[in-house]
C-alpha cells in the first residue's frame, strides 16, 4: 500500500491501462513532451512514445472526433480536454456523433473524455465548470464523476475497458488535496453505474458525487457532533447510468433526503434525481427532496463571490437542519 | 445500332487513361448508371408516399461520386465517407440497392434497422462510415479512422467528402488541420456542386476555387472536372496514392453541378433556367458513353448490357424492399448502449404500447 | 380577425418587428432569397432588403457569434437556425458566450435564436431534436417553446425587445397544422416567464408546453369523457425563466401533477420542475409528480419506432389514470 | 548622456515612417514601457499572493500589441478584441492601469466587479471588447461588431487577434469566413509567438507561415516583424485603411516570441535555452530605443521622462488597488439578467451566507 493523491491515482489508472492494452492512447492538447496542463500524463510521452501520446491542435471537436473514428475501429483513445469547460466545443461531436453512434449506426464507440473541473480554485467562470448536466440529458453516454483516489483510478480503469464512450470529470480540487492508501498491485476496477455508500446513516441521506462528497462528509459530522444527527452519504460516482437501486435503498432507510451539487441549480442533476425519487419512492418520503447547489449565475473569480455561489459545508449542515425538522 | 469491330476495341484499349483496363470502364459505366437509375427509382417511390422522408438526388454528380470511391482499393481496407449525394460512392464500396431503398422506406430490415434515413448509413465491412447531418463532422471523424490507420502501420486510405458549404463549419476546418499536421492518409473531396441549398457560392466562400483552400492547411491541392469520371478517378487515384505512400493529405476539388434542388421538395426557383440547361448538356453520364463509344473502349451492347442488368437488379431490390415490414415499435429502445441498463429503470415508459 | 397558422403567426410577429424598430435583422442560412428552409423568412428579403436578411456560410458558431457582436452594439439580431438540431453546433459561443455576456462584462446582448424543433414528422434523430434541455442549464439566457399561433407571434416580439439574450424553439410540426384567428392590428406581446392556463380543471394537472400541449388537451378530452376527470392544463410556454407562481398554483389547486414534453427523460425539463414542486408544494402533493415524456433514446426515423419513443395522447391518458387513482 | 541637438532631431523627424510624428513615437514607446512595467508590477504581487489566478505575460511582444492597436482610430469608434498577451493594446485603448491591478486583484471596483480575471474585460466606450476564454470565439463577435459598422454605414473598422494556436478552432474559422464573404472592416492579427503552451507551431499547424491562411479565406494576407513597433503599426494601418475604404479583410502574420511560459507557473522546460536567448536578444523595446536614439527621433532625456511617467503612474495604481476591498458576497447575485427574476425564485439558495 502507498499512499497516493487523486491525481496520482488517475494517472496510475491511465498508466496500467496503456501498459495492459496496446489499443489504448491520449490525445489533447499538450499531453505529450509537456505531460498536460496539470500534469495527469507526465511521464507518459517518454514510455509510451509520441504514437500513445498524441499533442494535438486546439481543436476540442477534432479531438472528439477523432477519437470516435479511432474507437470505431477498436481502438480505445483517452481524450484530454485541458480544461473540462473547453468540452463545450466538442458538444456537438458529443451529443450527436459520439452518443448515438451504436444506436443509428451499430458503431461502437468506446472512448472517454476527460478533464479537469469544478471550482473552490478562483478559476473565474470558465475554468471552473461542471459539464455534467450538459450531457446528463444524452442518452448513448456514461458520465462518471470521482471523489476518492480510489474511484478516481479504478474509474478510469472501467471507463477505458467499457465499450461505450464514457465522460470522467475529474476535480481539479481533489487532485492533490485528496490522498488515499491504495494497493500497489492488483487490478483495481471501479464499476460504472454504481454508488457507493460513503457513511451510513439513519436520519438523513445525502446525494452526492465528486467534491462535494467531502463537503457532505464534513457537514455530517458537525451534524453528529452538534444535533446528534446521522447522516447517510451516498456517493454516486456515477451519473449516468444512475444507481437507482442505492438510491432508493437510502430514501427508504432515511426517508428524508437532500441531493448536493456544485453545478448551479435549475437544470442541474438535482432535478433529475429529485424527479426520479418522487416517482419511485414517493411513499416513503418524509420531507421534500431538497437541494443545495450553487446559485444560478456563471461563476465569479473573486474569491468573495466565488464562495457565496458555490454549496459550502456550512449550507449543507442548515439544510439538513431544516429537512430534519421538516 | 450495330456493334463495332472488335479491331477498333481493340485499338482504343491501348489508350485507356489512367491505367484502366475496359473491364473497370464498364463498371465505371455501371456505377454510374446504377445510381442515376436508383434515384430515380426513389423519386417514384417518393412520388408515391412510400419514402417516408427527404429525398436528396445527386443527378448530374454521379462522376463525382462513382470516380473518387472508384479510386480506393477495396481489397486494401481502404474507407470513406460519404454525404447525402454520394449515393454512387456507396454503391462502389459495395452498398446494396436493395439497402438503400431500405432506407428510405425505413424498413426493419435496413442497415439502421429504420433508426435513420437515406444513405446515412454505414459498414465498416464494406468499408464506409454512416454520416450524419451535422455538415462537417466526419473530416474529424475520417481523421481518426486515418489515424488508426498511420498509428498501427497499415497501408490503408481514407477519403472523406465534403460539399462548398460544409467547408465553412468548424468541424471541417478542426479536422482538415489535424489530418494536415499529422499527415494522415486523407484524401479530402471538396464538391463544389455551385449550391449549398440555396446559397450560391460567393455567399458560402470569398475564394473562386475551393482548391484554394488547401493552402490554408499545408496540403496538396488538385482541382479536376468532377463530370469527367475519368479525370475524377485519376486525380483521386493519384491522391490516394501518395497517401498511401506516406504523403499525407490532398485537399481535391471536383466541379460540378447540383442539377435537383437541395432536396426533392425544392424547385429550384433560384436557379438561373440558362445555367441548368448549360450543366444538363454536360451530363456526366452522357459524356462518358460518348467517350466510350468514340474510343471504342466500349461498345454499344456493353453498355445496353450493364443497362439491362440495372433495371434487372433494380426491379428485384424495388420488388424486394417493398414488401418489408416495418420496424417492431419496441425495437427502439435497444442497443442505445452495449447493454441494456442493469436494472429495470424507472426513467423507462411508465406504459407499454400495443 | 383573420385565421392564421402558426408559421404565418410568426412570421407576421417578425415581419411587425422589424418594420417597427430597425434595428432588428435577420440572419441565418438560406433565410434571405430563398425565405427559409420553412419559408418563414418568405418575402422578407423583398422588403428589407439585402442588409436586414442576410444569408450566411454554413457556420453555426458565426451565426450566433456574429449575432451577438451586433447585439452589443444596440442591434436586435435575430439568428435562424435551419433546424434547431444545428444549435449544438454553436453551444459553446451560446453558453459561454452570449448567457455570460452581462453578468461578466455588463454587456448586452438581446439576441434572438430561434428555429424549427420537434418531432412526428419522421425526420429522424437530426432534424427533430428538443434542445431545450441543454440550455435551461445555462443562467443568463431566457427560452420560450410557443404552442399556438397567438405565443408564436406574442412570444416572438416578446423575445425580439428583451434586452437579455432569447432562445425560441418553434415546433415544425405546428407549423402548418394549428390555426387561429387573431387580431389584424393591435400590439400581441406575450410576456416572457409567464405561463398560460390552457385549460381549467380540477382533478389533476398536467404541466407541459409547445406541441405536447395540444395532446394533453386531447387526453384532457378523453379523460372527461370517458373517466368524467377534469384535468387542468398548463402550457408553460417560458422554460426559462418559469413561471413558479403559476405552478404552485396548479399544483395547489389539484394536488396531483404529471409533467409532459417530447424530449428525452433522464436530465429533461421536468426533472427541475419535480423538483421545484417538491422543494416549494410538497405538502399540496397528494401524489408523486409523474412524467410523460419520450424514451431514452435517439429519435429514430421509422413511423413505427417514432410513435414509441415519443410521448403519445395515450401516454398522458394513462399516466393521468394512474394518478387520479393514486 | 547629453541630448542631441535639437537640430539633428529635426532632420531625422523628417525620416519617420508610416507618417508618423515625434510625439506619436514617444506614446508609443510609452505604451511600451508601461505594459512592461505593469507585467513586472503583476509579476511582483503575484509572487506576493496577491493575484488571485494566473498570470499572462506579453513579454517581448509589446511591439505587436502596442503597434497594432495604436494603428486603429479611437476617435472615429473603432474597436479591437484582445488577448491575454494583449495588455498593450488594452492601454493603447485607454485602458488604466490601475483597472487592470484590480481585475488581477478581483477587487470589487475593477471593470468586472470581480467576476472575470486578468484582461478579461470591456469598455465600449473605449472601444475594446472582453474576450472570454474559449479561444477562438471572439471571431464571430467582431465579425459582429464590424457587420454593425457596416450595416449602419459606419466608417469605423474592428480589430480582432487571434493566436497561432486558437487559429486551429472551428470559431475563428467560421468567424474569418464569414468576415471575408461579406467583406467586412476587419483586420484579424495572427500573432505568431512560435508556441501555443507548450505546442510548437509545426504540431498547431502544416504551414510554415500563418499568413498563408489568408488565401482560404479569399482574404488580404500580410506579414511583419512583430518586434518592431513601427513594421507593426505601419502594416496594421494600412490595414485598417484599407477596411475603412470598403475593402475588406486583411489577416496580418506578425511574427514575434513568446518569452515566458504560458502562464507564471510554467517554467518553459520545453523551451530550447538558446532560441530564448535569441529572442531576448530581439527585444521590441531594446530596439526601438535604439532605433528613436540612433535616429534622432528621441532623446534619452524624453524616454527617461517616459520611464517616470510610467513609475510614478504605476506607484500610484498599485497603491490604489491594493488597498480596495473585495466584493460583497451577496452582489454575486447581480445582473445576470438586465432584470431580476419577476418574483422570490425558489431556485435561490435556501440560505443566507453571512
Ligand atoms: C451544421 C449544419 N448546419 C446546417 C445544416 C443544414 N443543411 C443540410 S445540407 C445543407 C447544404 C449543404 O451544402 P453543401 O455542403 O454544398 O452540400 P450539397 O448539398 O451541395 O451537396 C444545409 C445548410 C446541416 N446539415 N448541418
Ligand atoms: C477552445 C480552447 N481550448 C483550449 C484552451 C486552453 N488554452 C488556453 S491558452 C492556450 C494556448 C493558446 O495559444 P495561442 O493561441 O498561440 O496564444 P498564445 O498563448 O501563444 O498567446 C490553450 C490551449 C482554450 N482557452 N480554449
Ligand atoms: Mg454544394
Ligand atoms: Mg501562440
Amino acid at each position: 500500500m502507498a499512499e497516493v493523491t487523486y491525481l496520482e491515482a488517475l494517472r496510475q489508472g491511465l498508466r496500467e491501462e496503456m501498459r495492459r492494452d496496446e489499443r489504448v492512447f491520449i490525445l489533447g492538447e499538450d499531453v505529450g513532451r509537456y505531460g498536460g496542463a496539470f500534469k495527469v500524463t507526465e511521464g507518459f510521452f517518454e514510455e509510451f512514445g509520441e504514437a500513445r501520446v498524441i499533442d494535438t491542435p486546439i481543436s476540442e471537436a477534432a479531438i472528439v472526433g477523432a477519437a470516435a473514428g479511432a474507437a470505431h475501429l477498436g481502438m480505445r483513445p483517452v481524450a484530454e480536454m485541458q480544461f473540462i469547460d473547453f468540452i463545450s466545443c466538442a458538444y456537438d461531436m458529443l451529443t450527436n456523433y459520439v452518443a448515438t453512434a451504436r444506436y443509428r449506426a451499430n458503431l461502437a464507440c468506446p472512448l472517454v473524455v476527460r478533464g479537469p473541473c469544478g471550482g473552490y480554485v478562483r478559476g473565474g467562470p470558465f475554468h471552473s465548470q461542471n459539464p455534467e448536466a450538459a450531457f446528463l440529458h444524452t442518452p448513448g453516454l456514461k458520465i462518471v464523476c470521482p471523489a476518492t483516489a480510489r474511484d478516481a483510478k479504478g474509474l478510469i480503469k472501467a471507463a477505458i475497458r467499457d465499450d461505450d464512450p464514457v465522460l470522467y470529470f475529474e476535480h481539479k480540487y481533489l487532485y492533490r488535496r485528496i490522498k488515499e492508501q491504495l494497493p500497489e498491485d492488483g487490478d483495481l476496477v471501479t464499476p460504472i453505474g454504481r454508488a457507493r455508500l460513503a457513511l451510513e446513516g439513519t436520519d438523513l441521506s445525502i446525494i452526492t458525487y465528486s467534491a462535494m462528497v467531502w463537503k457532505a462528509l464534513e457537514a455530517a459530522q458537525v451534524l453528529e457532533k452538534e444535533d446528534g444527527l446521522h447522516a447517510e452519504v451516498l456517493d454516486l460516482r456515477t451519473l449516468l447510468p444512475m444507481d437507482d437501486a442505492a438510491i432508493l435503498e437510502t430514501v427508504k432507510k432515511t426517508n428524508r433526503v437532500m441531493i448536493v451539487h456544485e453545478d448551479t441549480r435549475t437544470g442541474g442533476v438535482a432535478g433529475e434525481i429529485a424527479a426520479r425519487i418522487n416517482e419511485s419512492a414517493f411513499e416513503w418520503l418524509d420531507a421534500p427532496v431538497l437541494r443545495v447547489t450553487a446559485a444560478d449565475t456563471p461563476l465569479p473569480y473573486a474569491p468573495t463571490l466565488e464562495d457565496f455561489v458555490l454549496p459550502q459545508t456550512a449550507d449543507i449542515v442548515s439544510v439538513a437542519r431544516k429537512l430534519a425538522a421538516y | 445500332m450495330t456493334a463495332r469491330p472488335a479491331a477498333a476495341g481493340r485499338k482504343a484499349v491501348a489508350g485507356i487513361p489512367a491505367g484502366l483496363g475496359r473491364a473497370q470502364l464498364l463498371e465505371l459505366y455501371y456505377f454510374m448508371r446504377l445510381t442515376r437509375s436508383l434515384e430515380e427509382r426513389l423519386a417514384n417511390l417518393y412520388r408515391q408516399g412510400k419514402v417516408i422522408g427527404g429525398l436528396f438526388r445527386s443527378l448530374g454528380q454521379e462522376a463525382d461520386s462513382v470516380g473518387s470511391a472508384f479510386a480506393l482499393d477495396r481489397s486494401a481496407g481502404d474507407m470513406l465517407s460519404p454525404l447525402i449525394r454520394n449515393l454512387g460512392s456507396l454503391l462502389v464500396m459495395g452498398a446494396l440497392p436493395v439497402d438503400v431503398l431500405r432506407q428510405y422506406m425505413a424498413k426493419a430490415t435496413s442497415p439502421t434497422r429504420g433508426r435513420e434515413l437515406n444513405v446515412h448509413f454505414g459498414d465498416l465491412e464494406r468499408g464506409f462510415i454512416g454520416q450524419i447531418s451535422h455538415l462537417g463532422d466526419m473530416l474529424p471523424v475520417m481523421a481518426g479512422i486515418t489515424l488508426t490507420f498511420q498509428l498501427r502501420g497499415e497501408r490503408r486510405v481514407g477519403l472523406v467528402y465534403v460539399g462548398d458549404g460544409a467547408m465553412s463549419t468548424g468541424a471541417f476546418h478542426e479536422g482538415m488541420n489535424l489530418a494536415a499536421v499529422r499527415r494522415l492518409p486523407l484524401v479530402v473531396v471538396a464538391e463544389n456542386n455551385g449550391y449549398s441549398y440555396s446559397t450560391t457560392l460567393e455567399r458560402q466562400t470569398a475564394v473562386p476555387q475551393l482548391v484554394l483552400k488547401a493552402r490554408a492547411y499545408g496540403v496538396r491541392g488538385e482541382r479536376a472536372d468532377g463530370n469527367d469520371v475519368l479525370a475524377v478517378y485519376d486525380v483521386t487515384r493519384r491522391a490516394v496514392d501518395r497517401a498511401r505512400a506516406g504523403e499525407g493529405v490532398t485537399l481535391i476539388e471536383l466541379v460540378t453541378y447540383r442539377r435537383k434542388g437541395h432536396a426533392e421538395h425544392d424547385d429550384q426557383h433560384y436557379v438561373p433556367k440558362d445555367e441548368l440547361a448549360r450543366w444538363e448538356r454536360n451530363d456526366p453520364i452522357d459524356r462518358f458513353v460518348r467517350q466510350l463509344t468514340d474510343s471504342g473502349w466500349a461498345d454499344a451492347g456493353e453498355l445496353e448490357a450493364a443497362d439491362a442488368r440495372v433495371a434487372g437488379e433494380l426491379d428485384a431490390a424495388v420488388q424486394a424492399a417493398q414488401g418489408e415490414p416495418l420496424p417492431e415499435p419496441a425495437s427502439a429502445l435497444e442497443g442505445v448502449y452495449v447493454e441494456p441498463p442493469r436494472q429495470a429503470a424507472p426513467w423507462q415508459r411508465e406504459v407499454t404500447r400495443g
